[in-house]
């Protein structure tokens, strides 16, 4: 019987595997699920598997293998921008689509490419403005790894806060290289930088494996939540499973979901992944929620077309809504994001989250950045017959600021 | 209060007997309030509620305050039922009346009671106050310390109220200081009164001091302003200095770090000259050792989890060694003689353990918890030492000192070396250079694995464990000198210092990056790292 | 004793027979290549898609980048852990040039500044930036740029008499230095997310297939030529003095040759032939970004280097293919799980029980066989008891 | 005492040695003569184990020791001084000697007082390093070295090599008071030939790899042996 | 014979150091002149203000006990061990060697051979005597060098004198310890150094062997090259027949004919023997 392919482009081996490889089994999961539901258009699925291995060149080239060899009717995959950008230009040469899963910087808007994670407007500044609010924070350090996705939400991050009044010298940036693991300097002058008297909370874009050790040290310096929180927009579910989260609990992050969202859509959802990975012990996270709700959308889109056809495909999931896992519903907006909802979560004792506050309704995302000087003035719309990712509002031109 | 003084050198039994004494009035004069208001405030599901009622409860000096404060704080306050009532969870999961402690009958159904940093804030105010009474000293000062932190007003009452039947001087000197940080910052007092305060904050002279100090509101008196701003510049003066001091620490347990991780490279790669590539992975194997050791325990002998990394070293050590063993009796010993082609076996056994433990472990971090005894932190002066990382010095001293009076003191050691400078001679000598290259490999896999255990402490403990340290293993023992133990040593130390002298100015990215220049350069000037073997043999 | 007449001018031709044959292969492979590419028809079952060229593509300019490492870890000795910042350095040169070529093309349509610059609100396009637009100032640089580090970083070194594993290791500071400092977004190339994103080169659209056959093309090219220079190089007098500062610096100082400055001219050559490697590469993958300069990235090629043969040239190149097709082979399909296992396992294995590497292993095979008995013939006499 | 019938040996397709018998006996010194590279050492060195027979096999008491491991038959006694010392350089010169201990018990893990007295100037250096040493003081350390064994064969190659006239002498005496006690088979290669004419037992003369004399030390009196040597 | 044009300028800008007036003669005609050279090795002396000087085309024995200096005073010639004090000169006081490297010094028409054989192991015999043979030694030129009629010859003469001809192909690394010493007088030769230093050239060797090499370095000498030789065969220092020099605890203990050496009481005591 003929099959359609999916392909699925994540790291199972090197440094990124610690995060990828759960998606690849979501992946899985889901075109197993879907399977049973009957498959698409009549047909199986049939998933490729393939490993880009941490390396970014890997990636550019299992991207081509999957469309030109495979024949792959979509891909799921990548982690971090710089495999995105890597395997963008071949998509955009063979014509195919990529879901991209994880939050990221903004910034882009691409035709062959739907972001179902956040965009910085979608996790970075509610959670700014929980803090704000509920915290009455005042001082802030934004704390990152040294990349681009944490210097440009920071640099969002930092227009936000003085247009909020907050001052100069009550921000504080720091970066720190991949796989920093040495944190005892920066959490003491994070603690100094506290002690001036006003409320201080760290926003934390550090990235993957640096988040251990810097926890640990946290608590062994004795830095508690409710002295200054970190709110972290890098650490779920997964990566708590590593760190002992009792001297954590009161720290904060989020996301557009949370593993703890108490709604019958995500029991069911756990309870099936729990079963279909014979772990009963098994998390779930934030960009597997935004997997599965690439993967929906583009089952609902090629349903739509009656086609595998990327073109056909492209133009269909614009308008798709689909339910997220939060107990509403998700939509591709003409930008290729998806609505969502913002949720505040503080680590428990057990490696969860407690959800504090979660956004009323679900927040479009600002793929081109207003607080940015080159971006605030394009919009995305990949519409036909308007079709354009970087158009000018000022201008009236597509493709960018240019003159 | 003089009589109070006198008091406190009265034994211990009767100080107890006064002091529930002086509890018991404060309790009756507050009897009279009702807490039932507070108790309703805990049922609206609303933080604000939670927190007016964390106030009220701290100040109603009610019995059954504390406990319901302390069962808030441990997760165990329930709501539920119409109208909606507290409960408090006993042990075995029963609900009990808040007040009386009794199980209730027809228990509905119920929902915890949410608490988030704001509300363990109020929590720690509250229980702050309410233990200011406590029988026992430590606690009363520990809650002074609270309250000071907290810095809550509403608390002020009942510190005062407790520091006038204080006995015991430390624990008073602790509750003046809370009062005074509460004041500090309090509309309304005279500027004489906080001035005083300022003062004794000001003697403090630490970091918490600093910021005590300059929360006095903008609108109080100049005078008061000065006093604080004199204060903070002395406090800032001093802990400039102390603070070169912090950062020397932070280098030494910086540089242990760095020895531990390369000490067992200073072995197979020293000693032996095998380019060890696989070397990061005995230490993340050995990181593995204590995951399992701790999982068992957690499952099997929970009481004994304090002493996991006792246990767990050894059997790292072992277990390390012995894939040291096995790889140097399959691959390595086919080697020698021939440096460079360690490098593409010991790579290759490097990608296999790593997929090992993947397809094992999962690729995921795995959880390893730290003793009681390895968490929190002390000061001396106003140096601030972690436990965690003063034992981890301490370690890597005993490793690297076992180590060396191994290979010069023992009959092995002399063996070892002699194997590795000339096999063939140190053959026709006698000397079974089969088991002792085993034995050398095993030994430094080993250590490796102990290393492992130590960094499960601060690091992930994931596949990718040893890779990040890779490079700095090697880069410390060239730095030290090839085939010198105490090169390693103080190769290890100077990187650590220097790295973390360097960062405060430079940043972590641009600070790592001056290290690695100057490292290079450094080795312009000693060709053969700081502590060169010299000598006829060598530079030949 | 009889002493067979010598053939003094005996001295290895420029191409021995597997330099022929590692030449023949790769015109051919030229040839065919673009043949099969553009002249089959795609469901013929000898077409060559063109994921398979740039894959190819590729493999060769990691060739071309094993060669170099072979000419001074095989004939020199040094055991550059930092090769990767050459080819890296290369690589930015060439990303730089195409980065330039796309002009208004970005999704910001700036015509001078590359995107990553616009959304970091850099207002101009910084110094070292000038000029990159012209192709032959950034084909200059392909080459300056690494081989300047190298004269810089070997004409330290060498005069310091660094040598042996303490140059390994600073060569690999040096390269996790680069690393760092790529990352970071200040250093105005890109950070981690590289440049990418191309679109033409010398006004070709960069994806169209005929550009990649010529890139391909050029690419095995390259790797001739490096090989023909290599080969030129180490059968030289000058060679020779390589291979005896391999062997015993300290007696070639002494015989008068100032072995820092041969060390220096190899280095410096290896590291240009490095450059191009990478520039030859950027534009066939789509990317360069700071992981090229990862350790364990020149880790690597010393790999491929000793899989294939050190000290042959042409196992350098070939052990860069076979690694590199082993990986693309083994990452993808039911065996993508245990790839690592394939490959480390592979690497052991080679150490075992082909211990000189492939080439390097077939060379002793043949010399073995053709090997008459050097050490004089039959004793002279035979054995007697004295009296 | 120590048997060495008929091997041959290979350094990759070149032979080295080619049907070479000898015969070592307690307290009796044979001599092994002949010109560069006819392939001495590589008799030791086959005899010691450290380079693998093809042919051929090497008795000790009787037993077969052709394949035994090199550090197996120095356990059993065979002690080397090889050709080129081979010092251990980073080892103090006391370490160089105790790494003789290997074969010994621990009551005789002592350094015998003979080293000394035959080689003063180790006994004023033991802290320095053996490859700090000169020439020929390493060539005593080495002959030390093996003395510490206790060996019941004594294998020399070349022991005067780089040695001053005046310990030459000494190692003369030395090896002639080791011949005394009996119980030590001595094998010695010499190019000196004066000296190994005042100490052979019996000796062997070599070319291209294959014995050409052999006989009583008296023999080496015969003219005919030093032309053998002579080019 | 001499020095390659490009050292000569850096040599003479060298030599600025004015030797003490009453040396002043000596060296100006010495070829090499040592005084009061002292070397100590953390803080063991192995040359004790040792002083003496080689005439242009004189052949000088150096005797003395094992761990006198023989080697040590070689290496500071050589450039391999900088003295702590004293001056080393060349060439009539032209050059001071302390101030060169052992390139410089080798370029100048030193030759050395060393007292553990050490020739290229990788190479074939033949590329030993090609890399040490006379001739341009820079790195760019050597890229294009070709091997010249004379060149070739001059390897065959040397063949011819060391008798390696037929191992010509082999690798120097699979000679035995005897061959690798006459290879390494082979290159020696073949560097056609002004100065010749050689270290224990006949350890190893047969007596016939020692009196060839005896005779081969009375022929060297005899073409006008200097040669400073160390040895402990007395029976080959007699056949040199030249000055001997016997060092003691890195100083001059005595110093004339070998007879008359020999005849030192010291001499018998320290070295001799009874
Ligand atoms: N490692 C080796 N590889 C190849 N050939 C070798 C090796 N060692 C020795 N040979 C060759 O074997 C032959 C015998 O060498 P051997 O060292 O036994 O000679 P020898 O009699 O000890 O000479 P010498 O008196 O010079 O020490 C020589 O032709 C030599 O070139
Ligand atoms: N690098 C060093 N460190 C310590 N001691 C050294 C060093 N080099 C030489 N020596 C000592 O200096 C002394 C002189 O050594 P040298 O090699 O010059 O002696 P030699 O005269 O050549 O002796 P031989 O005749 O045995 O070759 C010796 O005692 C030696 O141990
Ligand atoms: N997009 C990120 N998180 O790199
Ligand atoms: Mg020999
Ligand atoms: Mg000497």
């Amino acid at each position: 019987q003929e099959t359609i392919k999916v392909g699925v482009l994540h790291s199972l081996s090197g440094t990124m595997a610690i995060s990828e490889t759960t998606l690849k089994d979501t992946v899985l999961f889901m075109v197993q699920e879907q399977n049973a539901a009957g498959g698409v258009l009549g047909k199986k699925l049939e998933a490729v598997v393939v490993d880009p291995a941490s390396n970014w060149p890997l990636f550019a080239e299992k991207a081509r293998e999957l469309i030109a060899k495979e024949k792959v009717a979509v891909v799921f995959g990548c982690w971090t921008s710089v495999s995105r950008k890597s395997v963008l230009p071949v998509f955009k040469e063979l014509n195919s689509i990529l879901f991209y899963p994880v939050q990221y910087e903004g910034e882009e808007s691409e035709r062959n490419v739907f972001y179902t994670g956040a965009a910085p407007n979608q996790q970075a500044i509610p959670a700014v403005d929980y803090l704000m609010e509920n915290e009455g924070v005042q001082r802030w350090v934004l704390a990152g790894t040294d990349y681009v996705y944490p210097r440009t939400t920071n640099k969002i991050l930092e227009a936000y806060l003085k247009s909020k009044g907050v001052k100069e010298e009550d921000i504080m940036i720091n970066y720190t290289p991949f796989g920093h693991s040495d944190w005892q300097t920066i959490v003491a002058d994070i603690k100094k930088f506290g002690s001036a008297g006003k409320k201080t909370a760290v926003v934390s874009t550090i990235n993957g494996d640096a988040n251990v050790p810097f926890y640990k040290e946290l608590g062994n310096q004795g830095i508690k939540a409710t002295d200054i929180p970190v709110v972290a927009f890098s650490v779920g579910e997964e990566e708590l499973a590593g760190i002992d989260t009792k001297p954590l609990v009161g720290h904060l992050a989020a996301w557009n979901y949370f593993q703890s969202v108490d709604v019958p859509e995500n029991a069911e959802f756990i309870k099936k992944w729990q079963a279909y990975t014979k772990n009963d012990k098994r998390v779930t996270n934030d960009p597997m929620e935004a997997t599965v709700i690439g993967f929906n959308m583009w089952v609902k889109a090629v349903e739509k077309a009656g086609t595998t056809d990327a073109d056909a495909v492209i133009d269909a999931l614009i308008g798709v809504t689909v339910p997220n896992l939060s107990g509403g519903f998700s939509a591709m907006m003409p930008n290729h994001h998806i609505t969502k909802p913002v949720l505040i979560g503080e680590i428990k004792d057990d490696g969860q989250f407690d959800i504090v506050e979660q956004t009323p309704g679900l927040i479009v995302a600002e793929e081109w950045s207003p607080y940015l000087e080159g971006s605030k003035d394009l919009i995305a719309d990949w519409r036909k017959p308007f079709s354009c990712g970087n158009f000018n509002v000022k201008t009236g031109k597509c493709g960018g600021a240019g003159q | 209060m003089t009589s109070s003084a006198r008091l406190s050198r009265l034994p211990r039994v009767l100080c107890a007997a006064l002091a529930l004494l002086f509890a018991a009035a404060l309790v009756q004069r507050v009897e009279a309030q009702d807490i039932s208001a507070a108790l309703g405030q805990l049922t609206t599901n609303k933080y604000d509620d939670t927190e007016a009622a964390l106030g009220a409860l701290a100040l109603s000096g009610s019995p059954a305050a504390a406990g319901i404060v302390s069962a808030l704080a441990d997760g165990k306050l329930f709501f539920g039922g119409t109208p909606p009532r507290v409960f408090i969870e006993g042990t075995g999961g029963a609900l009990l009346d808040p007040l009386t402690m009794q199980p209730v009958a027809d228990a509905p159904a119920v929902k915890p009671v949410r608490v988030n940093n704001r509300i363990r804030r109020a929590i720690d105010a509250a229980s702050g106050a309410l233990s200011l009474v406590s029988l026992d000293a430590a606690k009363r000062r520990e809650a002074a310390l609270a309250v000071g932190r907290s810095r809550d007003e509403a608390a002020l009452p009942a510190l005062e109220m407790a520091l006038g039947k204080e006995t015991d001087p430390k624990v008073k000197s602790a509750m003046n200081l809370a009062r005074a940080s509460i004041l500090i910052g309090k509309e309304g007092i005279t500027p004489a009164e906080r001035i005083a305060a300022v003062e004794l904050v000001g003697a403090e002279g630490n970091q918490d001091a600093l910021a005590i100090l300059r929360s006095v509101p903008e609108s109080a008196a100049p005078e008061v302003k000065q006093a604080a701003a004199a204060a903070i510049e002395g406090i800032e003066r001093n802990l400039a200095l102390w603070g070169v001091a912090q950062n020397v620490w932070y280098g030494l347990s910086l540089g242990s770090v760095l020895l531990l991780a390369a000490i067992g490279l200073a072995i197979t790669f020293g000693v032996m000259g095998v380019i060890n590539m696989a070397h990061g992975e005995m230490v993340m194997l050995g990181a593995y050792t204590t995951y399992v050791v701790q999982e068992v325990i957690r499952t099997s002998y929970p009481g004994l989890f304090d002493a996991s990394l006792l246990i767990a070293i050894p059997l790292a050590f072992v277990f390390t060694g012995l894939i040291g063993v096995l790889i140097e009796r399959t691959v390595i010993r086919f080697l020698y003689g021939r440096a460079l082609e360690t490098l593409l076996a010991t790579w290759g056994i490097s990608l296999i353990l790593q997929q090992a433990i993947r397809t094992i472990f999962g690729p995921t971090n795995r959880e390893v918890g730290a003793p009681s005894w390895m968490s929190g932190s002390f000061e001396i002066g106003h140096l601030s030492i972690t436990s965690g990382r003063l034992w981890i010095i301490v370690f890597a001293l005993m490793v690297f000192f076992a180590l060396l009076a191994t290979l010069r003191l023992t009959r092995i050691g002399l063996e070892m070396r002699a194997v590795t400078q000339n096999r063939r001679m140190a053959a026709s000598m006698g000397i079974r250079t089969n088991w002792v290259d085993a034995m050398t490999f095993g030994l430094g896999s080993g250590i490796a694995g102990m290393a492992g255990v130590a960094l499960s402490q601060i690091d992930n403990v994931s596949p990718n464990l040893g890779q990040s340290y890779i490079i700095d293993s090697f880069l410390v023992v060239v730095f030290g000198g090839v085939g010198n133990l105490w090169g390693t040593l103080v190769g290890a130390m100077t990187l650590g210092v220097a790295n973390k002298l360097l960062e405060p100015y430079a940043g972590a990215v641009l600070g790592k990056i001056s290290l690695l220049v100057i490292v290079i350069l450094f080795i312009q000037k000693r060709p053969r790292g700081l502590f060169a073997l010299k000598g006829r043999s060598i530079e030949a | 004793m009889s002493t067979s007449p010598m053939n003094m001018t005996r001295q290895p031709a420029l191409l021995g027979t597997s330099g022929i044959i590692f030449l023949a292969v790769l015109v051919a492979v030229s040839v065919l290549v673009p043949v099969l590419n553009l002249a089959v028809a795609p469901d013929s079952a000898v077409h060559v898609p063109t994921y398979v060229v740039s894959l190819l593509g590729k493999y060769l300019t990691y060739a071309l980048l094993a060669l170099s490492v072979d000419l001074i870890w095989g004939y020199v000795g040094i055991l550059s852990l930092g090769q990767g910042a050459f080819f890296a350095l290369g690589g930015y040169a060439m990303g730089m040039y195409l980065m330039r070529q796309i002009g208004t093309r970005g999704v910001y349509g700036d015509p001078v500044l590359p995107d990553f610059m616009v959304f970091l609100n850099w207002k101009e396009l910084p110094w070292f930036w000038y000029g990159f637009d012209m192709f032959p100032f950034a084909a200059l640089m392909v080459l300056l740029a690494p081989g300047l580090l190298a004269l810089v970083f070997g004409w330290f070194a060498f005069r310091s008499r660094v040598t042996g594993v303490y140059l390994s290791i600073i060569t690999q500071a040096m390269t996790f230095a680069l690393l760092l400092a790529f990352f970071r977004n200040d250093m105005g190339f890109g950070g981690n997310n590289g440049l990418t994103d191309f679109k033409d080169i010398l006004g070709f659209n960069i994806q169209a297939d005929g550009t990649r056959l010529v890139l391909f093309v050029l690419s095995a090219l390259a790797l001739a030529l490096g090989y023909v220079l290599c080969r030129f190089l180490v059968r030289s007098h000058f060679g020779k003095v390589l291979v005896a500062i391999r062997d015993a610096e300290t007696r070639v100082r002494f015989t008068g040759y100032r072995a820092e400055n041969y060390k220096l001219v190899a280095f410096v050559v290896s590291a240009m032939l490095a450059g191009i490697a990478g520039a030859l590469y950027v534009p066939q993958v789509g990317i360069i970004n700071p992981s090229e300069f990862s350790p364990a990235n020149s880790i690597e090629i010393i790999v491929w280097v000793a899989v294939g043969g050190r000290g042959t040239l042409v196992g350098a190149a070939l052990g860069a293919v076979l690694v590199n097709y082993a990986k693309t082979y083994f990452t993808s399909g039911i065996l993508a799980p245990y790839w690592l296992f394939m490959l480390g396992g592979l690497f052991v294995a080679v150490t075992l029980f082909l211990p000189k590497g492939i080439v390097g292993t077939f060379y002793e095979w043949r010399e073995k066989r053709r090997q008459h008995d050097d050490i004089p013939d039959e004793p002279l006499a035979t054995p007697r008891p004295a009296e | 005492m120590l048997e060495v019938q008929d091997i041959n040996l290979f350094y990759g397709a070149a032979q080295a040695l080619r049907g070479v018998s000898l015969k070592a006996e307690p307290g009796k010194v044979t001599c092994v003569l002949g010109r560069n590279g006819v392939g001495k050492t590589s008799l030791m060195r086959a005899i010691v184990g450290q380079a693998p027979v093809a042919k051929g096999s090497i008795r000790f008491n009787g037993e077969d020791i052709t394949t035994l491991a090199p550090s197996e038959r120095a356990r059993r006694g065979i002690a080397f001084v090889p050709q080129g010392r081979e010092i251990f350089p980073l080892l103090t010169v006391a370490e160089n000697l105790e790494t003789g201990f290997a074969p010994l018990k621990r009551a005789e893990r002592f350094i015998p007082d003979d080293v000394f007295s035959l080689f003063p100037v180790l006994d004023s250096m033991m802290r320095r390093r053996g490859g700090d040493l000169s020439g020929g003081q390493q060539q005593q350390l080495a002959i030390g070295r093996a003395l510490t064994m206790r060996p019941k064969v004594l294998v020399l190659d070349e022991p005067t090599e780089g040695i001053q006239p005046s310990i030459i002498k000494d190692i003369g005496n030395a090896i002639r008071y080791l011949r005394s006690k009996g119980d030590m088979a001595i094998v010695l290669v010499e190019q000196y030939f004066d000296f190994a004419k005042e100490l052979a037992d019996h000796f062997i003369v070599m070319e291209r790899g294959a014995v050409v004399m052999s006989g009583d030390g008296a023999a080496l009196e015969d003219p005919d042996v030093r032309n053998r040597i002579a080019v | 014979m001499t020095a390659t044009a490009t050292l000569a300028p850096a040599t003479a800008e060298l030599a600025t150091a004015e030797p003490a007036p009453a040396a002043k003669k000596e060296l100006t005609e010495a070829l090499l002149y040592l005084d009061a050279v002292t070397v100590t090795f953390d803080g063991f002396r192995a040359l004790n203000a040792l002083s003496f000087t080689v005439d242009p085309g004189e052949m000088r024995a150096v005797i003395g006990p094992n761990g006198a200096g023989k080697t040590t005073m070689m290496d500071v010639i050589t450039g391999k061990t900088r003295p702590d004090r004293g001056d080393v000169f060349f060439d009539g006081g032209i050059t001071d060697l302390t101030k060169l490297d052992e390139t410089q010094i080798a370029t100048l028409g030193i030759g050395r051979k060393f007292q553990k054989p050490t020739v290229f192991e990788n190479h074939t015999v033949l590329d030993n005597l090609r890399l040490a043979l006379k001739g341009q030694r820079r790195a760019l030129p050597n890229i294009f060098r070709r091997e010249s009629a004379a060149a070739r010859e001059r390897i065959d003469e040397i063949f011819e004198t060391i008798r390696l001809t037929e191992h010509r192909d082999r690798l120097g690394g699979a000679l035995s310890h005897g061959q690798k010493q006459w290879l390494e007088i082979g290159m020696l030769l073949a560097q056609d150094p002004k100065l010749l230093l050689v270290d224990e050239p006949v350890a190893g060797m047969t007596d016939a062997e020692t009196a060839q090499t005896a005779e081969l370095l009375r022929a060297i000498n005899a073409n006008g090259h200097s040669v400073v030789v160390v040895e402990h065969d007395m029976t080959f220092v007699r056949d040199l027949g030249v000055r001997v020099m016997c060092l003691h605890e890195g100083s001059v203990l005595a110093e004339g004919t070998l007879d008359q050496v020999s005849a030192n009481e010291r001499v018998i005591e320290v070295y001799l023997g009874r």
